[in-house]
């Protein structure tokens, strides 16, 4: 379907998705624990796939949904495992440095806009018809080849080192973190993240947890 | 190839066909009368917990993850490929 | 709108036909009759229909009653991609398999919710065991169904089926078809590879849940494997084709075999550990997998 | 005060299926009567359960002094409605645990699949409900409390929604994520019975463990079901037959947390049947050996010797060689596996997961599931 004869429902079809992506996206920073925040992240790209997907972006929309699927379940584990008080029985704030994130964000969304408005796009409607998964496939193994084994060889050094950073065992057999403490919560600080004892002469093996940032 | 015809608005309605229907569905069973506290307790063959379940967990597969979310954004690349090896 | 409509008894159906060839394996492994079993999986649904429904001290409660819905729906969606007969398929993706590939990472997703929402140890514990089971199952699934792909030149099912028309794929491609279900038992946690359900976690996921909680719970997934086994039957062993038979005739004869299959290997074999299965995902089932799909590229180019 | 619920007519159909559902039972295992239990896993009328919520019985074997009767009381009332108990109490035990106080009871091993059915038909037809044992209170008071009236303070402080969180420990990787400890049974599926496992866990290893036998050490069988039933306690024949039966109960116990219910089916059936062959024996053991079961324990819970895939093997031929000398035969009849100590046992958990200590608790021999015969325990009865 090209934008041109695009059916009312797609249009509905476009603002629901379009708002709930929105509506979920900002519900990401209004919750108090992390895997409900890593899930409603993933619900707004649900939602920005079907968006993608009544475009005509039959593969992007696809490919969109089954990447963020992963990628914020692996993002749910992480977090669980590095964040305080990862299902927020305490209520806290999601926010970080809000002044700044603030203007980021309006920064962002006001380039986004300049862009939809301003910039020049291509005007080729695709043909009734085409396949583009096909067309997008001979542009990977054909012109764009660059592009194909570019990014093999990235994802490939990437492995190599996610393990190389997340193994513990050193090139010389001991821990690779051996002998290193993590920094202060404050430069200069005596104050440290829960659970990290600065002695060895702790004695009480890191109960007690330090109170943390509040 | 034949035109492929479009499959968003049956895909779209399958699936919030569906999960609307099994949302209603929950809401329309019964269950009885909301659980006191000691039903409540968790599930431990008799034994108890002093602290919540909730906690940063430790999942130790954590390189497994990375290098799995690498090797999937590869093989996002293959898809495509697949349709036009042959050719 | 009808075929839509029409994926709400086929859900039922699946979950129901799963069900069935579950008891069915574990009655005659038991060495029970396998009189009255038609019946049983209803007298369980009635029986969890009456029973409470019990919630932990401080769960998710938005999450909990979230994750067995997306798994209905999952199955149902899995259910509408595969084509049942020439020319009648309810969703006709274009870039079905990587749909179906969504799908089976969704549903990762939905069984982590699940174990995580009851705020317990034992579900959270099979939370993150079938997490790690499941991406690399998914990884398997990817290579797998990429195979299939290759001769159809298209990621369309309906493609893949008629690809099958002169040779099915499970000839074409051995590895493939003993791959993909192995993948099934492990997204949909289905015994002998019930990660998210095991008996040393007290039923693992669902230890916290009671009646229709459960009910649900079951019921989606059995739903899920049946998608799981028309997948199968239309990826691999092709689908509606066949002789004297009409083409549904021939999926449900097929999907039903697989099932049987299935439920065979459940009541039959011992599981793995989830970490096991992880290290032989990686170091023996991915790489017959990459196999499986440098041969399937072989017989493709001929 | 019994739970009543609404009994709608339209739900008639539903509740007459209900109650030709297979029995979901959970057992709850207390001392004196080994893993009789375990027996009914034969009955196609029952369903054992491996959590109290899909319970409809709470089946209590056995005697709970002291925490067992807490630990009883805590499993109770996790049942979901309508729900009821039913107590194997053999004459002359006098101590009535609270959860049990209204409970029906049955003295015979054989009378329990019809005295359970029962149950099962009379609480689905709007029988009364059991209610709950505990006082209808968080496990600490919260209300109000704290920060936001959730009984917080701070990111990780208080107790919210009655319940501290957990804090962080050492752990083996280096990384001081959040450590758990919990008391894991006494009647967690498989486990022995009285056996309680005190856990620390990072993620799902075991940081460190200790193991308690809850009722004291000395809970054997008080009177042994075994040989009771079987007539002559002094007979060799009977003494055979009782430990065959005992390890056979080991066997069905083991084959349900491998998740293979329907090896545990045959496991007690064979177990169940007074007639029961070494042949019998012989190709249950040839069924599990082709489950891979034996084989995937291997290298599990190494205590004293042996792992748990070795124990499994051990109890399915000493079950054969014993069933053969039953009849007469002369069959080989390899030595029990030493009971382990404690500490021992404790040790063996630390670096498991969880997977693995559970299986290591529920394999290693325990003292309370020793049949003796009737006359030596008659002279132990309280």
């Amino acid at each position: 379907m090209t934008p041109d004869q695009a059916p009312a429902w797609a249009d509905v079809g476009f603002w629901v998705f379009a708002l709930a992506a929105v509506a979920t996206g900002y519900r990401v920073f209004r919750t108090d624990s992390m895997v409900r925040s890593a899930f409603l992240l993933l619900a707004s790209f649900l939602n920005v796939g079907a968006v993608v997907l009544l475009l005509g972006g039959r593969y992007l929309g696809v490919a969109l949904v089954f990447m963020m699927t992963v990628e914020m379940t692996v993002m749910a584990i992480f977090m669980v495992a590095f964040m305080m008080n990862p299902a927020g029985l305490n209520p806290m704030s999601m926010v970080h440095q809000p002044r700044l994130a603030v203007v980021a964000g309006a920064g962002a969304f006001g380039g986004g806009v300049l862009l939809a408005l301003l910039g020049e796009f291509p005007d080729r409607p695709r043909r009734a018809g085409a396949d583009v998964i096909a067309a997008l496939g001979s542009q990977l193994l054909g012109r764009s080849m660059l592009v194909f084994e570019t990014v093999g060889v990235t994802l490939l050094a990437a492995m190599v080192g996610a393990v190389a950073l997340s193994s513990r065992r050193s090139r010389f057999g001991g821990p690779a973190d051996e002998g290193s403490l993590p920094p202060p919560l404050e430069p200069g600080g005596d104050r440290y993240p829960a659970g990290v004892v600065p002695e060895p002469a702790g004695g009480h093996g890191g109960h007690g947890g330090h109170g943390g940032h509040q | 190839m034949a035109a492929v015809p479009d499959a968003i608005a049956p895909l779209l309605a399958v699936a919030g066909l569906a999960l609307a229907g099994a949302l209603v569905a929950r809401w329309w069973c019964l269950g009885g009368p909301p659980p006191t506290w000691p039903q409540r307790a968790p599930v431990l063959g008799g034994g108890a917990m002093a602290t919540h379940a909730w906690s940063r967990y430790h999942a130790r597969y954590f390189p497994m993850t990375l290098v799995f979310v690498a090797f999937e954004m590869e093989m996002m690349f293959m898809y495509p490929w697949a349709v036009v090896f042959v050719r | 709108m009808t075929r839509v409509l029409a994926v709400g008894p086929l859900v039922v159906a699946g979950a129901y036909a799963a069900a069935v060839a579950r008891l069915a394996a574990a009655s005659a492994a038991a060495g029970h009759g396998l009189r009255g079993l038609a019946a049983e999986p209803l007298r369980r649904a009635a029986l969890a229909l009456v029973q409470q429904r019990l919630a932990t001290e401080r769960p998710d409660a938005a999450s909990r009653a979230l994750a067995p819905a997306v798994v209905a729906a999952l199955a149902a969606v899995g259910l509408a991609l595969v084509p049942l007969s020439r020319g009648w398929v309810v969703v006709d993706a274009g870039a079905g398999i990587v749909v179906w590939g969504s799908l089976e990472a969704l549903a990762i997703a939905a069984v982590y919710l699940h174990g995580w929402s009851a705020n317990s140890l034992q579900p959270l514990v099979a939370a993150y065991r079938f997490t790690a089971a499941g991406l690399t199952l998914l990884l398997l699934s990817m290579f797998v169904l990429i195979g299939v792909a290759l001769p159809a030149q298209s990621l369309r099912l309906a493609d893949v089926v008629d690809a099958q028309a002169g040779l099915w794929n499970v000839l074409r491609q051995p590895l493939g078809l003993p791959l993909f279900l192995v993948v099934a038992l492990g997204i949909t946690s289905w015994p002998p590879l019930d990660l998210a359900g095991g008996a040393d976690l007290a039923g693992g996921t669902a230890a916290e849940a009671s009646g229709p909680g459960r009910l649900a719970w079951t019921a989606a997934r059995a739903a899920l494997l049946a998608a799981f086994a028309a997948m199968g039957a239309a990826a691999f062993l092709g689908g509606w084709h066949g002789p004297w038979l009409p083409g549904p005739a021939w999926m449900a004869v097929k999907t039903a075999a697989l099932l049987a299959v299935l439920a065979a290997a459940g009541v039959r074999l011992a599981g793995l550990r989830a970490e096991a299965l992880v290290a032989r995902g990686w170091t023996v089932l991915l790489p017959l997998a990459f196999a499986d799909l440098a041969m399937a590229g072989l017989v493709a180019q001929l | 005060m019994a739970v009543s619920r609404p009994r709608p007519a339209r739900l008639a159909l539903v509740r007459r299926l209900a109650a030709a559902a297979p029995v979901p039972v959970f057992v709850a295992r207390g001392l004196g009567a080994g893993r009789a239990d375990a027996e009914l896993a034969a009955d196609r009328r029952l369903h054992l359960v491996g959590s109290p919520r899909q319970a409809t019985v709470l089946l209590a074997t056995g005697r709970f002094p002291g925490r067992l009767g807490d630990a009883l009381a805590r499993v109770h009332d996790q049942l979901p409605h309508p729900r009821t108990a039913l107590w194997w109490r053999r004459p002359g035990w006098a101590e009535v645990p609270p959860a049990l106080a209204g409970a029906a009871a049955v003295a015979e091993l054989a009378a329990l699949p019809a005295a359970l059915v029962a149950a099962h038909r009379a609480l689905v037809a709007g029988g009364p409900s059991a209610p709950d044992v505990g006082p209808d209170q968080p496990p600490q008071p919260f209300e109000g409390r704290g920060d936001h009236g959730q009984g917080g303070e701070g990111m990780m402080g208080g107790v919210p929604w009655g319940r501290p969180m957990a804090m962080p420990g050492e752990d083996r990787d280096g990384l001081a994520l959040d450590e758990l400890s919990l008391d894991l049974g006494p009647f967690q599926p498989g486990f022995p019975p009285g056996l309680v496992a005190h856990l620390r866990l990072q993620g799902e290893v075991v940081v460190e463990a200790g193991v308690e036998r809850a009722g004291g050490v000395d809970g054997g069988p008080a009177v042994d079901p075994v040989t009771e039933r079987l007539g002559e306690p002094g007979s060799p024949g009977g003494r055979a037959r009782a430990e065959a039966r005992a390890e056979l109960r080991r066997v069905a116990d083991l084959c349900r947390l491998g998740g293979l219910g329907p090896l545990a089916a045959r496991a007690a059936a064979v177990a169940a049947d007074p007639g029961a062959r070494a042949v019998d024996a012989a190709r249950l053991a040839a069924a599990v050996r082709r489950s891979r079961l034996p084989a995937r324990w291997a290298g599990v819970g190494r205590v004293g010797g042996i792992g748990a895939g070795d124990r499994l093997a051990l109890a399915l031929a000493r079950a054969e060689g014993a069933l053969a000398r039953a009849d007469g035969g002369a069959g080989t009849l390899p030595p029990a596996p030493a009971t382990v100590d404690p500490d021992e046992l404790a040790g063996a958990l630390a670096g498991l997961d969880w997977g693995d200590a559970v299986v290591t608790l529920a394999s290693v021999p325990d003292p309370s599931e020793a049949p003796r015969p009737a006359a030596a325990a008659a002279s132990r009865a309280p």
